[in-house]
């Protein structure tokens, strides 16, 4: 384990690959309260991708935005709320904040990519910071997967303002979510450990009407 | 003054109600009084009356912008309280609240104070820290105070859900039984009244558009209808003192907010206390009109639009039905907002201030209503004699900048 | 009992679905469309209530929103009451059950109302301020009787059980309104492709063309509207919302529209597919442009006994025949100001009934409506109204009188006119009231004899709102409106196609208000101006005459307004006595300010899903399924669920809290304990101006904090007062990992971003939260390192390893960061692990700890411990008026630093300063069986008269299973030079303990064990 | 309800994401140990609390996390401009009148026609 890139900031890889025990942060819910299986009926269904890769960037947008092609090969979204996705669909770069982007990258990637992100961006100021363990994404598709957003997010979905390729951080109820929009059919919901449980109880009590289902 | 009693009422009756008086006069300003009282709400024409009354300064007039209590006196939710936790805001509520038992009578005015007592309820092991430290305080400070647990809490208010099933189940509360409600604008009519006895004048419509200082002196007021002439003024504007301050050249640790507050459509009696919650942060209580009334915290922004944002009505709404489940069904019928000043340690200014003879009382959040006799009364003395009333020294001003703070944050983050 | 008041033919309602429904106990028969109301009307039940103050029969007066009379109380379960439904706004279901709200033993002979009659006269307004206050002591008990007397319905008593939810909604156009204005500037903004919302209040939509006796395209109206809606259903871009009102205008074009989806179902929401859906659905609505299209209320006039039953307004009285097929009445005496009412005679006269006459304000009344009414026959009183009802439980005649507007008083005799239902207009108010909410003052327009709403950006208001009241006006208006307001969301607005209408010639309306009565105001029969709080005209006279002259003061005085139709019907009415009374205009008296809601909403709409298990989230750790399994109690702290303690079932009985906690102390004192501190917050800090940053905001000195250490820091506001503390580790120079109380793990972050956002931007730092990603485990006790070295990799040695410092390696193969700091003054380790390992990580502990007796504790163990080492916690032992000196924490204040840290600069004011504010000591109880109560108040003199001066308070208080006996944690006047002093805690049983002032550290003051 | 335009989002967003921080504009003295009391209270505790005008710094708390100040009427609710942290607002109060009477009079009062008709 090289976890030190040089002497001023200390990496970690937080994940191992011995054969140990992993838990998602829905681990607990799903025995709690269950998890109706999506069927015929099913206007809205929703799965958890938990143990990805999730890196906060931090720093100035031309220098991220270099390293991350150097890296890569993805360009860094400058627009705000801006989403981009790489040509195989699993890695994301996304706007939150003029001095902050969100990268989500396949389980496992995210450790060599921060080194190697570290070593691109050399002496210039910016912070790379690991927040996988902390964060869990839920996908929700479905024909009324708009409608239940729209009882449980206050930003508008309406996709003539919520165009594919967009995300915001918008309150979820009494909680926070990163909300995304990959592709016409689906949307992401980046949700804090601690609050999986909230928002995935809300969403299934707020999705009865539609039947909504789980994929595990 | 008509003496107001139950046989007069039948006397009025008999002559179809032809002739009643007027409750006060409509004067027309003098040129100078001995005191100038500008704000026509409930603490100004206290501050009036007890001038009158008890120090035998009656060349008063109380100046009033719009119609006498039309400010906050008109808009709170009229929870009358004393069990605050430091020693100074103990003295001055605790003052309010004895001269609250008497009122009715000494103003002959039916102020409907109704002493049904007021719940802190607490829902963590913090609160219930605080409660008995608060509590622990005021039986020492002489002000009636218990600790209840959740069983004694759901036998005084069996709406209440009181389970362990609650998202923060109900540990205990503090109990005041001598705390109560009032009927807000009765209040402000029977001072004036009471005053204008006395020969007070009140002068509606009449508003202050600067003071006359000289040489670091006071010297009256300008208004709409003319300059007005007094050595000694006090200034009693709430939700309006900021602007009334920087009209004197002086600025005040203190910001303006909307507080909201809304009522349900009249219910048969389901509450008969007042119940207060920090942590899931509302309050009600049931008029005997029958209306539940509610509130909560104020609203962040500052503001004098008397209205506040849509998301604290329903955070509070959210949070009564989270105590009481069964008042899911009953139905809002109208809210609204109030403006009070507020001081950054949550207690009022009662002060002198660098133009001698010009007083401020002021800033006090959203505790004014319960102040209003107390803080009338011990204003007055203040005035009359020059020197600051020994309950309301320590909330002078200075306070801000020696550290001398009063906080009452800590004990009451919902402070009705 | 059949429907007496139906008619054959006629009106919206299905005939061929009938409805049975009770009130009050008897059972009737209805149709589908129609409204509680309309069906009590057509069954000829005249009384639906009595009055709140004078308990005086009334009946139904209005067929909409503003009716003040008709609230009943519905309900057939417990669980399924609702109090307070307006009869005219609940349409008919099957088995509906609904109840008067007031009238012992029954609203049919009351008893109260007795009491009414004979006490009315004692009852002016504001008799209660004038009375009941002697003797003083007996103002609760008739407090009581006041009580009971006062409310309209009950709630239930059971937990609802029905759910409700919230849609947040953006739109470019909303529309409120779905009568001609509303559906005209609907199908203006839709076609020009904006989106677009109509709600409308009503049952269906079409608002006033749904009795209209014009005609559209030479079609009855309602078939314009039924192919308008056809229209705007099929468009994407349209949502329409019947049943649902408005209720509220907020900032910023925010608006609530309250969508009642079951209501006209059932009482509770019956279930459809194995469901209950939500019973009503609230849309918060953020709209670009806003067109209001609310319509009018017609204004009653007011005159003797206007509030027997039977006395109704004329445009309630056309909708009822139009809309339900029902004739409230068999003969008809209609007062009027205006042309527009003659429609309830030719209506009347149409469904067969008599018109006895119409009383008509104007000397000459000129339009096609009174021309119509001439040619049926009808006879026209000219220069006259109704002056008095005649009649008790139902109108059985009206006097009829030639009135002298101008003068206010009556010209003649007048006749007694034998009729059982008298209409009445006076012209018409706009629905100013959600304009109003905006904080904006209507304006009184004397042509139109009302206020119209003045506007905030971003609203248009169309049709009746504004005044025009013809329908080809209100049809063009809507359509410009709704045009306008699709052109200012950058949308191309189509030329107007509307219908055809006639354009109908209405001959001028009087301004009339109070009727005058040969008797003066005051001995008059009593002119209700609202009546729902019986308030009367002579009312409002004697509020004038006692000095009430601001429109506020009078309503306040009367309570006019404050009932559940907010004065709909009355306000204006009441408005103009008062200015009359005065001698003053309308305008002068000003106006009220109508507020949210437009009509009552339900609490649990407002809630949402905001309730029960959703009320507020609960936050889990990721060992949280393992403390359930393990028998936990929980402490809410914050929005966490933490583990308070884990009793244990010992000889068939579950521990108490006190053996759980004095066991689990024992287990970290004497062994080893685990602690999930994974709620602390936790901020990862990276920069070069990392170090300079931590310098600004702590207290204590950073600056030669080297990597792989560890310290302590406390934080404060700039007021010098304490509000967090934690530690801070330097992973790297330019790299840190700080700590934080759980419930400061936002505020800290918010904290550190203000000042660096605000003042310090220079400094090249950020800061990122990490609480979720880490969990975090404590092993403490003498036995941790044993324990330890079976799990990890890293070096434990006690000289490698120190106390203070961090190492990373692996436990149970996980990755981990261990932190050799202590909360427990024991040896402790503090694992950091991703979270999504923890539980492994955890339960690998347990399978290893079994021979040291591995004990979990929860969050009151952790406090004991704690405290015994005279550690705080930020909030409990500090309040917001603590300073670091008060705490006597002078090794963590860096008095000598460079920059002037937050916090410190106020610590040298006059009374930050002062020698005997209060300090942080430890008691120790004189008997150490005592548990000092925390929060018990410190005296020096017991003896002290009441109020006895305090001197300070308990913060923490426990049992130590160590010392075996109570301490405190407390502050104390002087606290720091009081060692060895004796204090007084009076307590409310009067008992009066004593305690000995001591340092706070109870425990190991050397700080060996922690070393170890 | 307030509809806020983030500077750094570049859109509008609902009240709820954002969260009032208080009177903008109020800087740290850059020398606290050089200030009297009276200076420091000032700093601490005194404010313009203007009715009408108010310069006043905010969070986007759901969101981007930026601070921002906004220009603000206290008294009808209308936000005039939203700029970064550490711009100068465009629209100031300059008038320096002491009290914008119409604006107090039809704000505060309910019976404000009355005033105006009489004054």
């Amino acid at each position: 384990m090289s976890n030190t890139v040089n002497d001023k900031i200390k990496t970690f890889d937080t994940r191992t690959d011995a054969k140990v025990p992993v838990e998602s942060p829905l681990a607990y819910t799903y025995r709690n309260s269950g998890a109706p299986a999506p069927g015929q009926a099913s206007r809205a269904v929703l799965r958890e991708r938990p143990f990805l890769g999730h890196l906060t960037l931090r720093g100035g947008a031309i220098v991220l935005d270099e390293a991350l092609r150097a890296v890569l090969d993805m360009s860094l979204p400058a627009e705000p709320q801006s989403l981009i996705y790489d040509a195989s669909g699993e890695r994301s770069v996304q706007w939150i904040s003029p001095d902050e982007w969100l990268l989500i990258v396949p389980g496992g990637e995210e450790f060599e990519l921060e080194n190697r992100l570290r070593e691109a961006l050399g002496d210039a100021h910016f912070a790379i910071t690991n927040v996988g363990g902390g964060q869990t994404v839920l996908d929700l598709e479905g024909e009324a997967a708009s409608e239940l957003l729209m009882k449980s997010v206050i930003y508008d979905v309406h996709p003539g303002h919520f165009p594919v390729g967009k995300g915001v951080t918008t309150v979820f109820a009494k909680a926070t979510v990163i909300l995304r929009r990959p592709s016409e059919a689906r949307w992401e919901l980046v949700v804090r450990r601690s609050f999986a449980d909230y928002i995935y109880r809300w969403l299934l009590d707020a999705g009865a009407e539609y039947a909504i289902g789980v994929e595990k | 003054m008509q003496r107001y009693s139950g046989f007069g009422l039948v006397k009025h009756a008999l002559s179809h109600h032809e002739n009643w008086q007027r409750q006060w006069r409509n004067p027309t300003p003098k040129k100078a009084y001995d005191v100038i009282i500008i704000g026509g709400g409930g603490h100004g024409l206290g501050t009036a009356y007890y001038l009158a009354k008890e120090f035998g300064i009656r060349n008063v007039a109380v100046i009033e912008k719009g119609w006498l209590g039309g400010g906050n006196t008109a808009r709170n939710t009229t929870i009358v309280r004393s069990n605050y936790l430091w020693d100074e805001a103990a003295a001055l509520y605790e003052h309010s609240l004895k001269l609250w038992e008497g009122l009715s009578q000494d103003i002959n005015y039916n102020v409907m104070f109704s002493q049904r007592g007021v719940l802190n309820v607490g829902h963590t092991l913090q609160d219930m820290r605080d409660i008995q430290r608060r509590v622990n305080a005021n039986r020492l400070n002489g002000v009636d105070s218990e600790v209840l647990d959740a069983k004694g809490v759901q036998e005084l208010v069996p709406a209440m859900d009181c389970s362990k099933n609650a998202r923060y189940p109900v540990m205990g509360a503090s109990w005041q039984p001598r705390a109560g409600v009032a009927r807000h604008d009765a209040v402000a009519w029977g001072f004036a009244r009471a005053a204008d006895a006395y020969g007070v004048d009140i002068l509606q419509q009449t508003e202050v558009t600067g003071f006359k200082i000289r040489d670091g002196q006071i010297h009256g007021v300008h208004t709409n209808r003319g300059d007005i002439e007094a050595k000694t003024v006090g200034c009693v504007t709430a939700g309006n003192s900021g602007v009334m301050a920087k009209m004197a050249g002086l600025k005040m640790p203190m910001e303006s907010h909307p507080l909201q507050a809304l009522v349900s459509e009249p219910l048969k009696p389901v509450l008969d206390t007042v119940v207060m919650s920090n942590h899931v942060h509302g309050y009600i209580s049931q008029s005997d009109k029958g209306d539940l009334v509610i509130g909560a915290g104020i609203d962040g922004y500052n503001g004098y639009g008397q209205r506040g944002s849509y998301p604290t009505v329903e955070h509070t709404l959210q949070a009564i039905v989270e105590m009481f489940p069964s008042f899911s069904r009953v139905r809002m019928n109208r809210q609204w907002g109030g403006i009070v000043d507020t001081c950054p340690d949550a207690c009022p200014i009662l002060s002198k201030t660098r133009v001698k003879g010009l007083y401020f009382n002021c800033g006090w959040g959203t505790g004014g209503f319960k102040a209003t006799p107390g803080s009338a009364h011990v204003f007055a003395a203040s005035l009359a004699k020059g020197e600051m009333h020994p309950i309301a020294a320590p909330f002078s001003i200075d306070r801000f900048n020696t550290g001398a703070l009063i906080d009452e944050h800590g004990a009451a983050g919902v402070a009705h | 009992m059949n429907q007496l008041n139906r008619l054959d033919r006629g009106g919206r309602v299905d005939r061929s679905r009938e409805l049975s429904f009770t009130f009050n106990g008897q059972s009737y028969r209805g149709y589908a469309g129609d409204t509680l109301a309309s069906a009590l009307l057509a069954n000829g039940v005249d009384i639906v209530n009595r009055s709140f103050k004078y308990s005086r029969p009334r009946g139904i007066v209005a067929a909409g929103a503003e009716e003040p009379n008709a609230v009943v109380q519905l309900g057939s379960s417990e669980a399924g009451q609702v109090p307070n439904v307006r009869a005219t706004q609940q349409a008919l279901f099957d088995g509906l059950a609904a109840r008067s709200t007031n009238g012992w033993p029954n609203v049919q002979r009351d008893l109260m109302g007795l009491v009414g009659k004979l006490g009315g006269g004692f009852m002016p307004p504001g008799f209660y301020y004038k009375t009941f206050m002697a003797p003083a002591s007996m103002w609760m008990t008739y407090e009581k009787f006041i009580r009971k007397g006062a409310g309209l319905g009950r709630a239930p008593a059971e937990r609802d059980p029905d759910t409700y939810d919230h849609v947040n909604r953006h739109c470019d156009v909303l529309v409120v309104g779905a009568g001609p204005a509303g559906l005209s500037a609907a199908l203006a903004a839709a076609r020009s492709g904006s989106l677009v919302i109509l709600a409308d209040e009503q049952e269906e939509m079409g608002g006033s063309l749904l009795d209209s006796r014009e005609r559209l395209d030479e079609r009855p109206a309602d078939q314009w509207v039924a192919d308008v809606v056809t229209e705007l259903s099929a468009m994407d871009n349209v949502l329409l919302l019947p049943r649902t009102t408005a209720n509220g205008y907020h900032d910023h074009n925010f608006l609530t529209l309250h969508e009642r989806r079951t209501e006209h179902l059932g009482e509770t929401a019956p279930e459809q597919e194995g469901r209950r859906p939500v019973r009503s659905r609230l849309h918060r609505v953020r709209a670009g442009r806003v067109v209001l299209a609310s319509g009018a209320h017609e204004r009653p006039l007011v005159y003797g006994n206007n509030d027997v039953p039977g006395n109704l307004l004329a445009g309630a009285v056309s909708s009822y025949i139009r809309r339900y097929g029902v004739v409230p009445g068999s003969k008809l005496v209609l007062s009027t100001s205006n042309d527009h009412a003659y429609r309830a005679a030719l209506d009347w006269l149409e469904s067969g009934r008599d018109v006895v006459a119409i009383a008509d304000a104007r000397a000459e009344p000129s339009g096609e409506l009174v021309e119509q009414a001439r040619a049926q026959g009808i006879r026209i009183i000219p220069g006259a109204a109704v002056i008095e009802a005649r009649g008790q439980n139902r109108v059985s005649g009206a006097r009829v009188a030639r009135i002298n507007i101008d003068d206010f008083r009556v010209e003649d005799e007048g006749e007694l006119l034998e009729c059982d239902t008298i209409a009445s207009s006076g012209g018409y108010s706009p629905v100013i009231h959600l304009a109003s909410h905006t904080g904006a003052r209507p304006t009184w327009r004397d042509d139109i004899l009302g206020f119209v709403p003045s506007l905030v950006a971003g609203v248009q208001a169309a049709g009746g709102v504004q005044g025009i009241y013809s329908t080809p006006e209100v049809l063009v208006d809507g359509w410009t409106a709704g045009a306008e307001a699709a052109r200012a969301g950058g949308f191309e607005a189509l030329e107007a196609d509307l219908p055809s209408v006639e354009m109908r010639r209405d001959g001028e309306a009087v301004a009339l208000y109070q009727v005058p009565h040969q008797k003066a105001t005051l001995r008059a029969p009593k002119q209700f101006v609202d009546l729902q709080n019986d308030v009367t005209a002579a009312g409002i006279e004697v509020a004038t005459r006692e000095g009430f002259e601001s429109i506020e003061h009078v309503k306040r005085y009367t309570a006019m307004g404050f009932g559940t139709d907010q004065g709909k019907l009355g306000n204006i009415n009441g408005m103009a006595i008062a200015a009359r009374c005065l001698g003053r205009a309308i305008p002068e008296v000003g106006t009220t300010v109508f507020r949210p809601n437009y009509t009552p909403v339900t609490f649990g709409a407002i809630v949402g899903r905001h309730c029960r298990e959703l009320f507020d989230p609960k936050r889990y750790t990721a060992m949280h399924q393992w403390h359930v399994e393990h028998g936990a109690e929980f402490e809410d702290v914050g929005q966490w669920k933490r583990p308070w303690y884990f009793p244990r079932r010992v000889q068939g009985r579950q521990e108490s809290m006190h053996e759980a906690v004095a066991r689990e102390c024992r287990a970290v004192r004497e062994k080893v304990g685990i602690l999930d501190a994974s709620t602390l917050g936790k901020i990862d800090i990276q920069g070069p101006d990392a170090r300079e940053f931590l310098g600004r905001v702590y207290t204590n000195k950073w600056a030669k904090l080297a990597p792989g250490r560890v310290r302590y820091g406390l934080m404060c506001k700039d007021d010098g007062m304490v509000f967090d503390d934690g530690t801070t580790s330097c992973l790297a120079e330019n790299h840190f990992l700080m700590t934080t109380s759980t419930g400061g793990a936002a505020t800290v972050l918010e904290w550190l971003e203000l000042w660096h956002q605000t003042e310090w931007p220079e400094l090249e730092v950020y800061f990122n939260s990490v609480t979720d990603h880490w969990a975090t485990l404590t092993v403490t006790g003498p036995e941790a390192r044993k324990l330890m070295s079976e799990v990890t990799d890293i070096d434990l040695d006690r000289d490698s390893f120190k106390f203070m410092d961090w190492r990373e390696g692996k436990v149970a193969d996980v990755p981990a960061r261990v932190f050799r700091i202590s909360f427990t003054g024991e040896l402790a380790y503090e694992i950091n692990v991703q979270a999504n390992y923890a539980l492994h990580v955890w339960e690998t502990l347990f399978a290893h700890g079994e021979k040291y007796e591995l004990t979990p504790y929860g969050t009151e163990t952790m406090h004991v411990l704690r405290a015994e080492k005279g550690f705080i916690i930020a909030g409990q032992d500090t309040d917001g008026s603590v300073t670091p000196e008060d705490l006597g924490m002078y090794w963590a204040i860096g008095y000598d630093k460079p920059f002037s840290w937050i916090g410190k600069r106020a610590l040298t004011r006059p009374d930050t300063a002062r020698a005997d504010r209060k300090q942080l000591v430890g008691l120790k109880p004189r008997d150490p069986g005592v548990i000092l109560e925390e929060g018990a108040q410190i005296v020096f003199e017991p003896e002290h008269a009441i109020p006895m001066p305090m001197k300070g308070h308990v913060t923490s208080s426990y049992y130590s299973p160590t010392l075996d006996s109570g301490f405190a944690l407390a502050v104390v006047k002087g606290g720091h030079h009081r060692m060895g002093e004796t204090v007084y805690l009076p307590m409310v049983d009067g008992q009066v303990h004593e305690a000995e002032i001591v340092s706070p550290v109870f425990v190991d003051p050397k700080g060996e064990r922690q070393n170890v | 309800m307030f509809y806020i335009y983030c500077p750094y989002c570049g859109e509008h967003r609902e009240e709820e994401e954002f969260h009032p921080k208080g009177e903008a504009h109020i800087a740290r003295p850059s020398d606290p140990e050089s200030c009297s009391d009276e200076e420091w209270g000032d700093y601490l505790f005194f404010r313009t609390n203007p009715r009408g005008i108010h310069h006043e710094m905010w969070i986007h708390a759901v969101g981007c996390r930026k601070f921002f100040n906004i220009t603000r009427n206290t008294a009808s609710y209308e936000i005039l401009e939203t700029y970064r942290m550490g711009e100068q607002p465009s629209i100031t109060d300059d008038s320096r009148e002491p009290l914008d009477v119409a604006q107090a009079r039809t704000e505060n009062t309910p019976a404000d026609n009355l005033e105006g008709a009489r004054a």
